[in-house]
């Protein structure tokens, strides 16, 4: 058992943060992560930001250099990674679909010459993919897909529509999983495309969530054309390359939103120094101190099991439907710890950003109101239960669900 | 033995009910979240003349001489749509703490004025190093002649950019104990040195103010009932307060259960509704509990008020406000998870309950402050 | 709305809590309640306490006269029920199933015969009842009950095996659900019996529980011989006669429940006198001060509740299934305050009874192993939560279940 | 980074869960229950054989030197069938300690004696008064001429009735900070004035006593390090014996979500498994996760106290402390309701690793003891 990094790779890790502090210094004001104004400027932000990360030898350390990465190895990514998740996870957010789920996939499953065509565009921030996953019908029960792709001479035509596409509205490309044949069972009749968002008959609706923001969008897709060669893997495979191919990077995203949670807790600590109650700081008093132990007890939860994750999938274990555990850790975790900071402020916690009575900028109650999302996005917290009790411990599937497998 | 809404509250609850239908659809409720003013004249004005403003006054001043219970109907069926308005702060915490602590003098100004929707009025007690703790009022009163002035800043004064007039709670005396030393002073919003400005908060349903108090100069005859007695006549007229705001939670909880459990009924995954999942149904039943479980408290705390001793009444305000705030918090929360992706947009209404429901938490004390004033009561007790 | 009793209602509350705090005095030492060595010399008890009431003319003040009651309003007895619940849970304990449900049960299904019967021996305490309708495989699922009865001549002939029966050990009669007839859907074929406990065939083994107790037993009935005019109802009305009749005593049973509580509460307050932690009495520390308060709160939602539910009721309105929130309210309620005086008392909370640094004789370690019951027995929380969600909010059964029906 | 057991602790592991199977079986842990001693000789000195005790012990002494982690494994064995016995006392209380602050003499007796199996040791730390809070020492150690005099009580001492020597924490100085002036001193368990009585426990399957000492009359050479330093000593041999504890948690509730998860696959109600109702389903769920997560935080635990630094050490077994004792008690209670009546007799086994589960969320400091350890060194950080 070893919870180290080697020397070396500790090497590095000092070599990036000191580049990352002076990146930091120049695009930001301050130590604090910086905000939008809006959802574009948000994502030219990481673009840029991506840029200077490619141009300085850090996109992708574990990439092959044919593809715009620099071969090396795995653990290196990890820490570039686990470095900006703390230092400035506003940087990653909008890209976390394109580096955490499109490129592996394209690795992965991709033909030379998507891979060839799409990587380094990725890697060198010059373009940004969304992924159209979820349909209206198609939530939890997400082989419903009903976006149809029909094949006509060298394209698929594609009608439907998508939701809770995150930062469609900046994306150059999108990843379907879409429907090429009904009529087989279900899941057997999902393909998996990449598709150019600028293509006639696309159209992006921003859904504005309760935070204010639109993170999230509506996708329509009307007679849209995808070349054939933009298929990935074989017809009918889309639901395997779905799942499959994503488990390292879903593990090592988990063990990232560890990382941005603790610097939440160290944030949380100073927020409890500096409000007061009964004219006493926050952090003096017994009660409140209980929740702060708590909240980085179970943030440290967060961080040693994506950690073990981790660590056994970087030797090459087989990832597994444990890691459904990651996401219900983060997102529960991370609700609890935003219901702590918002208690310790207390009347103080309804007051959001843009007062000088503001708490720390107001970034606890956009965080509260964005947290409440945590068990919904990327598979709710209903649906992990399920998949650890039927796949992990082998439960019996429902009678509904078993009846229609 | 009768724990039950009588005749004329089930009217007068129905009556609420509709009245917000037609005058507060959740259209409205949008419109006022973003409007810094938070009301229109014209829906003050017909809650005026549903004669809500007068309820809980005495006759001699224009009021009907009701119970809380008869005005805790109203305050349900205005959480069941977080319906916005300075009801509240009007009725409950300036005229209440008028009704306790008033001479007849000011009686006949404020509270006349108020039955008669002529007048709106707040309460400025809270400051900025107090948090949730009630009682911790350090604002200096000094008293020079037959004057004071009023120096410090109020925070969390619900309504106070539109109020007429404001009770003010400052320190008259010397030392800064809880119980003691507290005055309460009645003034004119408009008055020199009084500078009020909004709260950006995430519930803008209800809108809460700074107010910055320099130099502001009162008369003696402002003052509010006796000098050093604040804190007493407060703890009066926050009960009363505390428990409408625990109507106002239990509506608005009610109200996202009744969402949560409609759309379960219809929301089809795996080719079945949803409710028919244990994780979502078992959810929903949490939800039912939640609530009534919730009104069964409320019932005993506004009762209580009118009709039990002081004890039982500040033990009943604690724990409904307890109580009825975290539900109310949980089942907005348990909703949002049932209606997923739905439930987390802006366009669904769901989030203003969550939004109320974090303000009804911290607002008049909140559940750690609350919980200590029961211990410290149960622990005498014995 | 009024939380009050009336004046002369109240009048009765004060005669017979003088009348109980004598008695209780001959019957007890000192004010806490009684343990006992055996389930049979708490039966016994029980037995004699009750025959005390009965003589006092305090047995069910609501039945009419001519069954051994008093023809008085359902407020006094509910008086008697509160007091006792507070004052001396351990006198009513054994008889919760005799007064509480077979009485009732008997009362409103029996013949006249069957109430001249068997109501007045139980009242004066002669008889103690239980009840079987728990089998090894009808639990949650209790209408798959498989018990047969066979109808020969003037007999049922019993086969079969209940599980879970309180207090057997000590009963004289019991009440029994039991299939009369397997060839109609499963709760058709159920029909409502009386059965003496001494008849040949019977046999039952205590079953030991957590605590070490033997509160539940098994019944055992081999041929066993119950005459016909032992029948409550018509044959196959069973279910409906089981479920339907109890819930106003249910309804009352939970709102004693909330005064035995209540009782806790005081008793958690002495106990965070006595104990003390870092040499202060926890009483004054502000961490436990929050979990004495929320504790109390929530055992003040348990009576409000209660009494609101009682209230409708003795309006004559309907019982409904709303009445599972008591059952839940109750057993969740109780074991969170039992997991909360076991925190205040730190390590102390190891000791059970016995020893010179036992905290309030050992109570508080034996109720929270009790507590542990509270969500399985009378129904599993699960069960309750079920029956919220479709009979109350008309929510859908789940696939298996709406099949079966 | 390598997070997970080396070949060696797989191994170990294995012999470990093959010798509780063989030696240690249900029968035996219900056999010591009843029994007053707790453990037999024969199962004792089969401990000793494989090598238990001496494992974390230096070669000098007749150890193995091993890594807490490699006695880790072991403990989850033996939480996974409530293992009754005095090596948790022994190698984690006694002998850590001895490590950590006796002089040669010392270490040659105690320790040797403990790597043979020839001595028992254990600490008697807590005092009735001081509840959970571990650095609550008040017992006097009066010095006269070159002794000491030790009086007053020790309670919750693990296995003090079949100890051969007890280390006992006393104060030597004055004061009463938790930091400074306290002495450890090791005696014979046999000395004049010191009398031990079992404790009925809720979970008798580890012992605990009351040790009453009076006027117990100890040499200056008896002291265990230098005189005021008790306090560090502690610190650090706690620590390694609070991680063990968690071991022994994760182990439990291992084989509490294992038993609930097998009843829920053959238990049959409403035609179907219980398992396949979300209710039962989810819950199940929630095991795995506490259990697996549970068990992530032990591992950092375990490695910090040997390769991290005292922050971190102190940090890690605080957090594992609460944590996994929290997850063994929340598992236990889940496992029972999932097997319903069941799960509630005292025939099937799953009362055991609740009672044990409650037992360790107040050994060795509870949650809220450990809580503001945590808050403490934290707060210090920034």
């Amino acid at each position: 058992m070893d919870f180290r990094f080697t020397e070396e790779q500790e090497a590095f890790r000092q070599e990036f943060t000191s580049w990352l502090e002076q990146t930091l210094h120049e695009v930001r004001e301050g130590d604090t992560p910086r905000s939008f104004e809006s959802m574009v400027e948000w994502g030219e932000a990481a673009r840029d930001f991506q840029k200077r990360l490619f141009e300085a030898g850090y996109a992708a350390r574990h990439y092959p250099e044919e593809y715009g990465g620099q071969g090396r190895p795995t653990e290196e990514e990890l820490i570039v990674s686990e470095t900006m998740a703390a230092m400035c996870p506003e940087y990653r957010h909008p890209l976390v679909v394109t580096l955490g789920l499109v490129s592996p996939t394209i690795l992965t499953c991709g033909t030379e010459e998507q891979k060839k065509k799409y990587l380094p565009k990725i890697l060198d921030g010059t373009h940004v993919w969304c992924q159209g996953f979820s349909e209206p019908n198609a939530g939890s029960d997400i082989v419903n897909v009903s976006t149809r792709a029909v094949k006509k001479g060298d394209h698929f035509v594609l009608n439907g529509q998508k939701v809770w596409t995150s930062f469609a509205q900046m994306a150059d490309y999108a990843v379907m999983v879409v429907r090429t044949n009904p009529d087989v069972p279900k899941h057997k009749g999902l393909s998996y495309l990449l598709m150019d968002m600028k293509a006639p008959g696309v159209e992006v609706r921003p859904i504005i969530q309760i935070t204010g923001d639109q993170e999230f969008n509506e996708i329509f897709m009307d007679d849209v054309k995808v070349p054939i060669d933009m298929l990935v893997g074989e017809e009918g495979q889309g639901w395997m390359i779905a799942i499959t191919t994503l488990m390292f990077e879903r593990a090592m995203g988990d063990a990232m939103i560890a990382n941005t949670q603790l610097k939440g807790i160290e944030n949380m600590f100073a927020v409890a120094r500096e409000v007061k109650r009964s004219g006493r700081p926050v952090i003096e008093d017994p009660r409140f101190r209980q929740e702060l132990a708590q909240a980085w007890i179970e943030t440290m939860v967060l961080k040693c099991h994506g950690y073990r994750n981790i660590s056994q999938l970087l030797e090459g274990g087989v990832p597994g439907p444990e890691g459904s555990i990651g996401k219900l850790l983060w997102s529960e975790t991370g609700q609890r710890t935003n219901e702590a900071v918002m208690h310790l402020q207390g009347p103080l916690s309804q007051v959001m950003k843009g007062s000088p009575w503001s708490v720390d900028e107001g970034r606890w109650q956009h965080s509260f109101l964005r947290s409440k999302g945590y068990t919904i996005e990327a598979g709710t917290s209903e649906i992990q239960r399920n998949i650890i009790g039927e796949r992990v411990l082998g439960l019996p599937k429902d009678a509904s669900r078993a009846q229609r497998a | 033995m009768k724990i039950k809404l009588n005749d004329d509250q089930v009217e007068i609850a129905r009556q609420a009910q509709r009245f917000i239908e037609n005058e507060c659809p959740m259209e409205y409720v949008r419109e006022m979240f973003e409007d810094p003013r938070g009301f229109t004249d014209d829906s003050w004005q017909k809650m005026v003349e549903m004669g809500w403003t007068a309820m809980l006054l005495p006759e001699a001043y224009g009021g009907l001489d009701m119970d809380l219970m008869d005005l805790c109907v109203i305050f349900e069926a205005m959480g069941s749509s977080v319906t916005p308005g300075p009801l509240f702060s009007t009725v409950l915490l300036a005229a209440e703490t008028v009704k306790v602590a008033g001479d007849e003098t000011q009686k006949g100004r404020y509270l006349t004025g108020i039955a008669e929707g002529k007048l709106r009025g707040t309460l400025a007690l809270s400051e900025p190093d107090g948090g949730a703790d009630l009682g911790y009022v350090r604002m200096e009163a000094r008293a020079e002649g037959d004057r004071f002035f009023l120096n410090g800043t109020k925070l969390f004064v619900p309504d106070a950019h539109t109020a007429d007039f404001l009770i003010v709670a400052a320190r008259s005396g010397e030392g800064d104990d809880t119980g003691g030393g507290i005055s309460l002073f009645i003034l004119d919003s408009g008055l020199e040195g009084i500078s009020t400005s909004l709260l950006p908060t995430m519930d803008s349903t209800r809108k809460l103010c700074a107010v910055e108090l320099k130099d502001v100069s009162v008369r003696q005859e402002d003052m509010l009932g006796k000098q050093g007695q604040g804190w007493d006549y407060l703890q009066r007229s926050l009960r009363r307060a505390q428990v409408g705001l625990c109507a106002e939670s239990v509506g608005g909880a009610e109200r996202c259960m009744k969402i949560a459990t409609e759309y379960a009924k219809e929301r089809v995954q795996f080719d079945q509704p949803i409710g028919a999942f244990q994780a979502v149904k078992h959810r929903c039943s949490q939800m039912f509990l939640e609530v009534e479980s919730a009104r069964s408290l409320l019932y005993w705390a506004a009762w209580t008020q009118d009709h039990g001793d002081s004890k039982d009444a500040t033990l009943s305000s604690s724990a409904a406000k307890v109580y009825c705030a975290e539900n109310f918090k949980n089942v907005a929360c348990a909703a949002i998870q049932v209606l997923a992706g739905t439930g987390f947009t802006w366009e669904h209404d769901l989030h203003f309950f969550l939004k109320r429901a974090k303000a009804n938490e911290v607002m008049m004390g909140d559940a750690v402050y609350h919980r200590e004033e029961i211990a410290r009561i149960m622990e005498e007790e014995e």
